[in-house]
């Protein structure tokens, strides 16, 4: 069976969470695998957030805010804007796929836009596969089970590689 | 003071030497100390073998001091026999508190560690293949080596800690602090990080703090920086904002910026991203291009974010396989 | 080519009954409602468009106002009450008026006095022309055989002589009217075989209306067609057979059968069309230029007189009849000599004429497109050679330096 | 019948090593490693690093002497950038790292290495430590032990801001001046840990050479091995602890070669054993021949004592003197009685409090040029400095904007790997004699020669996380027949 | 957290709308096994009464201190069983919603994922209420004073309303005199009557009436405090400072005309014929119609949506230009009959009342109406020697898809309304938005019309976008019924949901000064600590995310309920 990818969502109250409610009175169908969570603010997802979804288990994250100048808190949406710009680089410098970490602008207005999005990232995602945190996730005593064999291996691989 | 002498055992992991230097560093205290308590087992310092501790009744120790990491198998087995014997268990300094600087190296697999030490660098033996083996037939017999782990683990991540006294190394005065606490037995719920502020650096540290907007930041070899100013005002990333304070602002009063040893305060659960989102924040922009270049400035997230850290990270995660 | 705007335009057109042309917004409706808007002729509104900017030579050169039957389907239509029929009607008016070389024409139409006033005095010459005539070579007691007050022949030969003149004139006219329609357009180059292919159009629509048949509404067409029809009989039976016509007293009913029926026929619809008028019973009766009013009053009165001076002819009153006939032919000539190539009458020919030459005219548009179509593949063609030669001498230099 | 004796662990020493010695049936030593079990990967996890971050970083490899590591990684850093230091900055630099010298020399002769001489080496193992020295020699020394060392420890406090883990040197210079202020407090300081080092050397005298067994132990004991010596020295080739040139002396006085840092790699190679985490460097030029002795060997120590014989002189009068007196009373230059380096720190000790002085007298010393702005980034650099416990080697390379791309360390400890290793052999087939029972004494005499290198294996193993006990172990085939240890009670 | 918290977990069916796609039973089934949840039903209608009763009881019987309700967006019923709540005895605020209608059952047609997707979410707003604290709304005094920025029509109309309902009105005008833009017309559309009437009137009753203080000359140079207590700091052209103290502030500052320089071909500025719609206002004010030279004109052109509608000036449409140019064609020809009008517009927008009727009277009096394609405005140039005009304006028809040159002796452009150039600055300090064009936004563009993001603050007139007079006089005085109805009610109610500085952790860092949009949070000097003024928080959690030492936290939106939220939407479907 084909491997559905599970995506966190931080979505701001004012503009993308009624944007996601609109494509939901509008009845537009997009892919199940959005798992949204709501915030006042773009501006309030704490990078921690996202790191905590992926530590979760979170195959991808879509952090949704209101358009630059929309913002209903003024500018939250350019502060998240900013971090977004560090926090790539961190998901990158941990060896996440860059396609895994969305900052999306989704109006109140865009249901059909928010609702191809979630379907462009969840199409993304499949192709990507499982978001692997392993094999340093896994339990360290199962590490260490594991440990000589591949110690010996290892030094295989470089002695003779 | 109690009749019975206080028990107390000193070890070091996967650590530098620094945290039993900063005990050192009590100086005449050592000898205070010695006068209530006895030192059973301090390997810098002090003779006393293993074995000696394995001969110890279970919780026969009031008080163990581990510092340093978990990188191998001989650590796991000092932190979990120690952990057996002390009534107290803590984690002393940030190797054993949050991993340390020896957890940057969880930013690499273990063969590239390997390689780099034994394969590739420029004054080895010319066309060495040679590699340390966990065991070895010589001869005379076989010699063995311990385990070499895949990541370094912080302490808690092995055997549960009463305490944890963070710092690279904790500042002898903390050090005295805790160690009296112990002696007069007023210490807090177990699990607390002691012998350091609940605020961050910020609140010790003297450089005026005005309202922060940056434009541009620089690398500390860039720029003279105004000893009266906040660091980070002055583009300089400093991490004191997001580190425990009880250092005494060792490195901003020395001119050089915090890079977070003493950990993340109580509520912050990841420091790194705390860090990168505060900076971010004060960014002086609005134009998704100049953002891009203003924090362009800013190299090797990770080594700043997790400099003392990366075990302690939300996101376990090192490079490569294996 | 830009093309000044007049605003006064619009101002003179009023003159030719045009009215609340001003209201117009063009949301298009009166061409939507129309049967024969379309294609190239997007009529009313497209006038109406030139009408309101003022773009008189443009005007000038549209066939569309004779294309339009003034149904009135699109007056009723009308958000604006901006009239669009009515204004059809007066453009062709006022294309008459342009059409007619002497000027008269638009005399006429901008000043009804004038044209009342030029119908009296040609009716009064004729009058005391024919009474002189009469006086002179016969007795007024005598209606027709030897010595009749106004011998059949002589008027006959009086008929002919003013058809000539009235033909010339006309004809003239209709010239015009293909230079501003056709010919003055430069752009358009007509295939000469096309003016003989469509020539049978201009008998077919003459007789029988059939594109005025083709509006939603059949009525104003049925009795035009009857007036039309009634008229021609008429007409024919003066030109050609006159002489029967006026013998009696004994009726002759090869002949007076159809002329009762045409007088009937004359009678009875302008009638109709006078009440109709009066009343403003049909849109197309809503408005009414003085020249309307007179027209018709002219051509019953013509109707009555003549019906009348034949019955007392026949009722043996040959003094009376005879008078009557003198009054009947002062309705007659005016009628003839003014209507016909100045005013209203002028449309039986340019109605047949403009939809002769708007057939011409599409073939030739239609050819011209077809002739572009034609050479833009020929272009194409061309290219594909020239490409075809480049490819092929690729690999000689100097061929390659030839080509390019 | 063979069997297996266990030391567990080396104690009294920065880090642990551990050394298997394999006896033959009659009891006799037949084979004897010395082992170093761990690997921390510094050269691999400063890359990706910004090259100004590391002299904060590698202190780290080493608590006891970070100050060590900085320096040699701030001179590796200042070359990456093209190499101009503000001048005070090296002045600055130089008087941190003699009070940090200080600090340490006396941490090792007082709390590591004298309770062996104070108390003597058969003493209960309980006693054998800082304290039981106190206790020997009475609480006043004791106190003035540690408050010197304390003072050391605050000189350095007050020029760099902090004592372990120093973060104050930067491309081009250090990130705070000294003020007069703080020229005032540490004067004194100075002139008291002169008197002190003078008193050291007369403690020195007292308790060890007044010790005709000692004397012996250190003259002809078998403590000594013929290798070669290295060390820094100035222009003039005196002893020099910051800056210089590397000279190699063989043990018969004969320069072997002298060169500046950025040449290391020409010099020095090292080897690897698959038995052992920690690399044998050796005379490139010279080859690997294994582990022996004598001239023609590419093996050499770096300790005090060969940064001593490698140089033709102090760098200051009073240690010029009382080197004469060390090597007069030891039988002349060079001198290969491992033990004596305790006495060489000593002397190094007056060297480092002379220096001060000067410092404190130089007028520039508070000057306000103590950091230059690099202007261009050349992208190599090597860093040697006189670590306490030898010579101390930090190569990095990095990209053009400044973010290391590779970096190799060659650590004081781990030049003495192999003699390390040699001596211990050495100690335990004198020791250790068939049907004889090895004591605590005898066991602590092969811990001795440990100490006299002072090694740090936090330090050797930079590349080596964690620590392994000395575990000295009687097998016969292939199996402990029984853990031997000493016996607290 | 409470550890011992007991609650109850509610998954509507909403009829069809969630069953038809969501197995609620299995949803119940699948939660009710989790820590702390005491009961979980599945119900046909949650929002109707006897559901809402469901909750009631079983915080009664069942004794619930949390209730989760897995039903339609919480932005639609998330009140409704809040009051159930209370109504139960129970903090509203203790109360989490799942959306599984909205986010779920109308977008999902696999019963099974969507099925799943709704336990997630149900789970997730489990763990995430055990976090809730019952949280109290407050209360503040209000200042029953209101500062009105800008004399214009809005501002006038919104004063004298406050003002007759007894309320002390500060009257801010930057300009010298009262009546703004409408003061530069002369008669107003579609009715012609005169804008001076319309003015006057408003003036004297703002003059005369001893509540409204008017200060023109003064512009707003700084506002603190929040809704309620605003401390407003205006500055005379003298330059002397003076605070207001004020509940509400009316943002009333109008519009200013587009530039028509900036569009070449039409020679404004070129040829002195070529007038702005004010400019001739003021001649027709004036009574004397006429040419640059005096002569009178006898074609006069009017160009439409100067600057307007078009994609390279202004996107949107002026609104007033049509109406106003009709108008023209009236005053022109009663004033010259001789004279022919021409209007050349994009579309004529003749929306309202009375404007149809106004076009088409204007059209009766032979107006000559040219239609221009959008982004292609007329090129005037001037006439050819023997034309019995001054300028020829060149038109690309599009009715008659004809390229046509119009006379004209005067050419009127009907320039359109833009965002004052000041208006970033005014926007800056009374904390409104604006959107791209600089006007500014309004809290809902439907149901909020003159409200703005900082509570308090309201906005009238054409500051908010292009108007005419009875839109701007009608949302002033909407605006001003919105701080009537503060006033009425006497005091002011604060969100429960603000960000809040743990005192004994904030180490003075500053970080997030700087982010507050709203200036909620300030520094003690003093003390080296920040703090939040929790009446002017709007709860966005920005600098809750920025705040480096954790000092600071977003009431009901606490990193601990988002973090287990987290782990509640992934617990199950986690690939892991």
């Amino acid at each position: 069976m084909e491997f559905e990818p599970v995506i966190v969502g931080f979505l701001c109250n004012w503009c993308s969470y009624t944007g996601a409610d609109l494509a939901g009175t509008a009845r537009i169908k997009h892919a199940p695998n959005l798992r949204t969570i709501r915030v006042m603010c773009s501006g309030r997802v704490d990078p921690t957030f996202v790191l905590k979804a992926f530590a979760a288990g979170a195959d991808g994250v879509l952090v949704c805010g209101c358009h630059p100048g929309d913002c209903h808190y003024i500018e939250g949406n350019y502060k998240a804007m900013r971090r977004f710009e560090l926090l790539k680089r961190m998901v990158a410098g941990y060896g996440i796929d860059e396609r895994r970490l969305r900052l999306e602008w989704v109006s109140a207005s865009e249901g059909e836009r928010f609702a191809r999005l979630v379907d462009e990232m969840t199409a993304d995602l499949r192709r990507l596969g499982p978001c692997e945190l392993a094999p340093t996730l896994v339990p360290w005593q199962s590490d260490l089970g594991t440990l000589a064999g591949e110690a010996a291996a290892a030094e295989r691989e470089v002695t003779h590689g | 003071m109690a009749e019975r002498k206080l028990q107390v055992a000193l070890y070091w992991g996967a650590a530098c030497g620094g945290c039993d230097v900063a005990v050192l560093d009590t100086d005449a205290f050592i000898l205070d100390l010695a006068a209530v308590a006895d030192i059973r087992f301090w390997p810098i310092a002090v003779d006393g073998k293993y074995a000696d501790v394995e001969a110890m009744a279970d919780g026969e120790l009031d008080l163990a001091l581990f510092n340093g990491a978990v990188r191998n198998s001989e650590n796991r087995r000092l932190a979990e026999l120690l952990r057996r014997k002390a009534k107290i268990f803590v984690a002393l300094g940030t190797c054993a508190h949050m991993g340390g600087i020896p957890g940057l190296a969880n930013g690499a697999s273990r063969e590239e560690i390997f390689k780099r030490a034994y394969l590739a660098n420029p004054s080895l033996e010319s066309g060495n293949i040679a590699l340390p083996a966990v065991e070895h037939k010589v001869p005379a017999g076989t010699l063995d080596v311990p385990e070499f782990y895949r990541r370094v683990h912080k302490l808690d991540d092995i055997v549960p800690v009463d305490y944890y006294v963070p710092g690279c190394p904790p500042a002898p005065d903390q050090v005295k602090a805790v160690l009296l606490a112990v002696v007069q037995g007023n210490l807090p719920a177990r699990g607390a990080v002691v012998g350091c502020s609940e605020r961050a650096v910020c609140d010790d540290c003297d450089r005026r703090k005005d309202e922060k907007k940056v434009k541009r930041f620089y690398r500390p070899w860039q720029v003279i920086q105004d000893p009266e100013r906040c660091l980070l005002e002055q583009g300089i990333i400093c991490a004191g904002s997001v580190t425990r304070s009880g250092c005494g602002v060792r490195c901003p009063d020395s001119g050089m910026p915090c890079r977070g040893c003493y950990g993340p305060t109580a509520n912050v659960r990841d420091q790194g991203a705390k860090l990168i989102s505060a900076v971010a924040s004060i960014v002086d922009s609005r134009d998704p291009q100049e953002i891009a270049s203003i924090l362009g400035e800013v190299p090797d997230i990770m080594g700043y974010a997790y400099r003392f850290g990366m075990p302690a990270a939300t996101l376990q995660r090192t490079v490569g396989s294996l | 080519m830009v093309v000044r705007a007049n605003p006064h335009l619009i101002d003179e057109l009023e003159k030719y009954g045009a009215q609340d042309v001003v209201k117009c917004y063009h949301c298009g409706n009166c061409s939507a409602t129309c049967p024969f808007s379309g294609g190239a002729y997007l009529f009313p509104r497209k006038s109406m468009r030139y009408l309101q900017m003022g773009l008189e030579s443009r005007l000038r050169g549209t066939l569309e106002p004779w294309l339009c039957y003034y149904c009135g389907e699109c007056s009723d239509q009308c958000p604006r009450q901006a009239e669009p029929g009515e204004t059809m009607m007066s453009m062709r008016r006022w294309l008459t008026s342009r059409y007619d070389f002497t000027g008269i024409s638009s005399l006429f139409y901008r000043s009804w006095r004038a044209g009342l006033l030029a119908i009296v005095i040609v009716g009064l010459l004729t009058g005391l022309g024919l009474v002189w005539f009469g006086l002179a070579r016969g007795s007024l007691s005598v209606y027709d055989g030897e010595g009749a007050f106004l011998p059949a022949e002589a008027i006959h030969r009086f008929d002919w002589a003013m058809a000539a003149v009235l033909v010339l004139l006309l004809g003239i006219n209709c010239a015009r009217m293909w230079w501003f329609t056709i010919g003055s357009d430069h752009g358009l180059r007509v295939p000469p075989l096309e003016y003989l292919r469509q020539l049978p159009r201009l008998p077919l629509h003459f007789l029988t209306q059939k594109r005025y048949r083709e509006c939603d509404r059949k009525r104003p067409w049925a009795i035009h067609l009857a007036l039309m029809l009634s008229y021609l009989s008429m007409l024919i039976l003066i030109m050609f057979f006159l002489p029967q016509v006026q013998q009696g007293p004994e009726i002759n009913w090869a002949v007076h059968g159809l002329g009762y029926a045409a007088a009937l026929g004359l009678i009875a619809t302008t009638v109709y069309a006078l009440r109709g008028r009066r009343v403003r019973s049909e849109t197309h009766y809503r408005h009414s230029h003085e020249t309307d009013w007179i027209f018709l009053i002219l051509l019953l009165l013509v109707a009555a007189t003549g019906v009348a001076q034949h019955v007392l002819h026949r009722a043996g009153l040959p003094v009376a009849a005879n008078l009557l006939y003198v009054v009947h032919m002062m309705g007659v000539v005016p009628m003839l000599v003014l209507e016909v190539p100045f005013s209203k009458w002028s449309h039986m020919a340019y109605r047949p004429l403009a939809m002769y030459l708007s057939a011409v005219r599409d073939r030739a548009l239609a050819a011209a497109a077809g002739q572009i179509a034609a050479t833009g593949q020929g272009a194409a063609t061309g290219q594909t050679a020239a490409t075809g030669q480049i490819a092929a001498s690729r690999p000689s230099p100097t061929a390659q330096g030839a080509a390019s | 019948m063979s069997r297996t004796i266990q030391i567990d662990p080396i104690t009294r020493l920065e880090g642990h090593g551990k050394i298997t010695i394999f006896l033959d049936d009659q009891g006799a030593v037949e084979d004897c490693y010395f082992q170093i079990p761990e690997l921390r990967g510094f050269e691999r996890f400063v890359e990706g690093r910004p090259i100004e971050e590391l002299p904060r970083i590698v202190t780290r490899i080493c608590g006891v002497c970070p100050a060590s590591h900085h320096m040699a990684s701030a001179k590796a850093v200042d070359a990456c950038f093209g190499g101009q230091v503000a001048p005070l900055a090296h002045k600055l630099r130089d008087m941190y790292y003699h009070a940090h010298y200080i600090h340490s020399h006396i941490a090792h002769f007082y709390a590591l290495a004298a309770p062996d001489f104070v108390c003597g080496p058969g003493c209960d193992p309980a006693q054998r430590n800082i304290l039981g020295v106190v206790a020997k020699v009475g609480l006043e020394i004791g106190g003035q032990v540690i408050a010197s060392r304390s003072k050391a420890q605050r000189i350095q406090a007050i020029l760099g801001g902090r004592t372990t883990h120093l973060v104050w040197c930067l491309p081009g210079g250090v990130s705070k001046g000294l003020t007069t202020d703080e020229l005032a407090e540490i004067r004194p300081l100075v002139g008291e840990l002169y008197d002190f080092t003078q008193f050291s050397l007369q403690l020195f005298r007292d308790v060890i050479l007044g010790n005709p067994e000692y004397v012996e132990l250190i003259l002809n004991g078998p403590y000594t091995l013929d290798v070669h010596n290295m060390g820094l020295v100035d222009q003039n080739n005196a002893v020099n602890f910051y800056d210089g040139q590397v000279r190699v002396v063989d043990f018969e006085g004969r320069e072997i070669c002298r060169y500046s840092p950025a040449e290391y790699a020409t010099h020095i190679a090292e080897h690897v054993e698959p038995w052992t985490y920690l690399k044998f460097p050796y005379l490139r030029q010279r080859g690997w021949q294994g582990f022996r002795e004598g001239l023609d060997t590419s093996l050499y120590t770096a300790t005090p004592l060969s940064r001593l014989n490698v140089a033709d002189r102090m760098a200051t009068p009073q240690a010029q003197a009382a080197r004469e007196e060390m090597f007069s009373t030891l039988g002349g230059r060079p001198c290969r009685a491992l033990l004596a380096a305790h006495w060489a720190r000593l002397v190094e000790m007056v060297q480092n409090a002379e220096m001060l002085k000067r410092y404190c007298d130089d007028p520039e010393i508070t000057g306000p040029e103590y950091r230059l702005i690099p202007d261009r980034i050349t992208g190599e650099g090597v860093g040697i400095v006189e670590a306490m416990r030898g010579t101390l080697t930090h190569h990095y390379t990095c990209d053009q904007n400044g973010i290391c791309t590779g970096a190799n360390l060659i650590v004081g400890t781990t030049n003495n790997n192999a003699a390390i290793h040699m001596v211990t052999k050495k100690v335990a087939s004198t020791m250790i004699r068939p049907g004889v029972e090895p004591d605590n004494g005898v066991l602590n005499l092969i811990e001795m020669a440990f100490r006299s290198f002072d090694p740090c294996f936090s330090c050797a193993t930079h590349s080596l996380p964690g620590r392994m006990p000395l575990i000295v172990t009687l097998m016969q085939g292939g199996e402990v027949v029984r853990t031997f240890r000493r016996d607290p009670s | 957290m409470s550890e011992d918290c007991r609650i109850g977990v509610y998954i509507c069916n909403c009829g069809t709308n969630i069953a038809k796609v969501v197995n609620a039973e299995w949803v119940s089934a699948q939660v009710s096994g989790l820590p702390n949840v005491v009961c979980a039903h599945a119900y046909k209608y949650m929002c109707s009464n006897p559901g809402q009763e469901l909750i009631t009881r079983d915080i009664r019987e069942q004794r619930l201190d949390r209730v989760v309700v897995a039903a339609s967006s919480p932005r639609m019923h998330e009140p409704t069983f809040r009051k159930a709540l209370e109504a139960a005895g129970l903090n509203p605020y203790l109360l989490e919603m799942a959306n599984i209608r909205e986010q779920c059952s109308w977008v999902h047609d696999d019963p099974r994922a969507a099925s799943a997707k709704a336990a997630d979410l149900t789970h997730a707003a489990i763990r995430r209420v055990r976090h809730h604290k019952p949280l109290e709304k407050r209360e503040a005094n209000y200042t029953p004073a209101t500062l009105v920025l800008g004399g214009g029509i809005a501002g006038l109309t919104a004063a004298v309303e406050l003002a007759e309902a007894n309320q002390q009105v500060f009257l801010v005008e930057r300009e010298t005199r009262l009546g703004g833009n409408v003061g530069r017309a002369d008669l107003t559309a579609p009715y012609l009557d005169s804008a001076r009437d319309i003015l006057t009137e408003k003036i004297s009753r703002a003059k005369d009436s001893p509540r409204i203080e008017i200060l023109t000359g003064t512009e707003l140079v700084d506002l603190q405090g929040f809704v309620g207590n605003f401390r407003a700091t205006v500055k005379s052209a003298a330059g002397d400072e003076r605070e207001l103290p004020v509940g509400a502030v009316l943002v009333c500052t109008g519009y200013q005309e587009f530039d028509a320089t900036r569009i070449e071909r039409l020679g404004y500025g070129r040829y002195p014929d070529v007038i702005t719609s004010f400019e001739l206002e003021k001649r027709l004010a004036e009574g004397r119609l006429e040419t640059d030279d005096g002569r009178v004109p006898r074609y006069v052109s009017i160009v439409h949506c100067v600057g307007s509608r078009n994609p390279r000036y202004h996107p949107y449409c002026s609104r007033v230009c049509c109406m106003t140019a009709l108008k023209y064609g009236h005053e022109i020809k009663s004033a010259l009959p001789a004279a022919t009008v021409t209007d050349i517009y994009v579309d004529m927008l003749s929306f309202g009342k009375g404007g149809e009727d106004l076009y088409r009277r204007t059209s009766e009096l032979k107006t000559m109406f040219l239609m221009y394609e959008k982004g292609d405005p007329p090129r005037v140039r001037p006439a050819e020697r023997g034309d019995d005009c001054g300028l020829l304006v060149q038109v690309n028809e599009r009715l008659s898809g004809e390229i046509i040159d119009v006379p004209a002796d005067l050419v009127v452009l009907m320039v359109g309304m833009e965002a004052r150039s000041d208006s970033d600055e005014v926007a800056r300090i009374t904390g409104i938005s604006r959107d791209p064009q600089g006007w500014f936004i309004e809290s809902h563009p439907k149901l909020a019309p003159v409200s703005t993001a900082t509570e308090g603050v309201y906005i009238a007139g054409c500051c908010q976008s292009p108007k005419d007079i009875p839109d701007s006089v009608a949302q002033a005085r909407a605006a001003a019924a919105m701080v009537l109805a503060h006033v009425a009610r006497g005091r002011i109610e604060i969100d429960a949901r603000f960000a809040e500085v743990d005192d004994d952790l904030c180490s003075g860092c500053r970080m997030c000064n700087e982010l507050c949009p709203y200036t909620a949070i300030s520094f003690d000097a003093e003390r080296r600590r920040s703090s939040v003024e929790s009446a002017l928080c709007k709860a966005c959690g920005t600098c809750v995310a920025a705040c480096p030492s954790g000092a600071l936290s977003a009431r009901h939106f606490t990193d601990d309920q988002i973090f287990d939220q987290i782990e509640g939407v992934l617990a199950w479907s986690s690939n892991r």
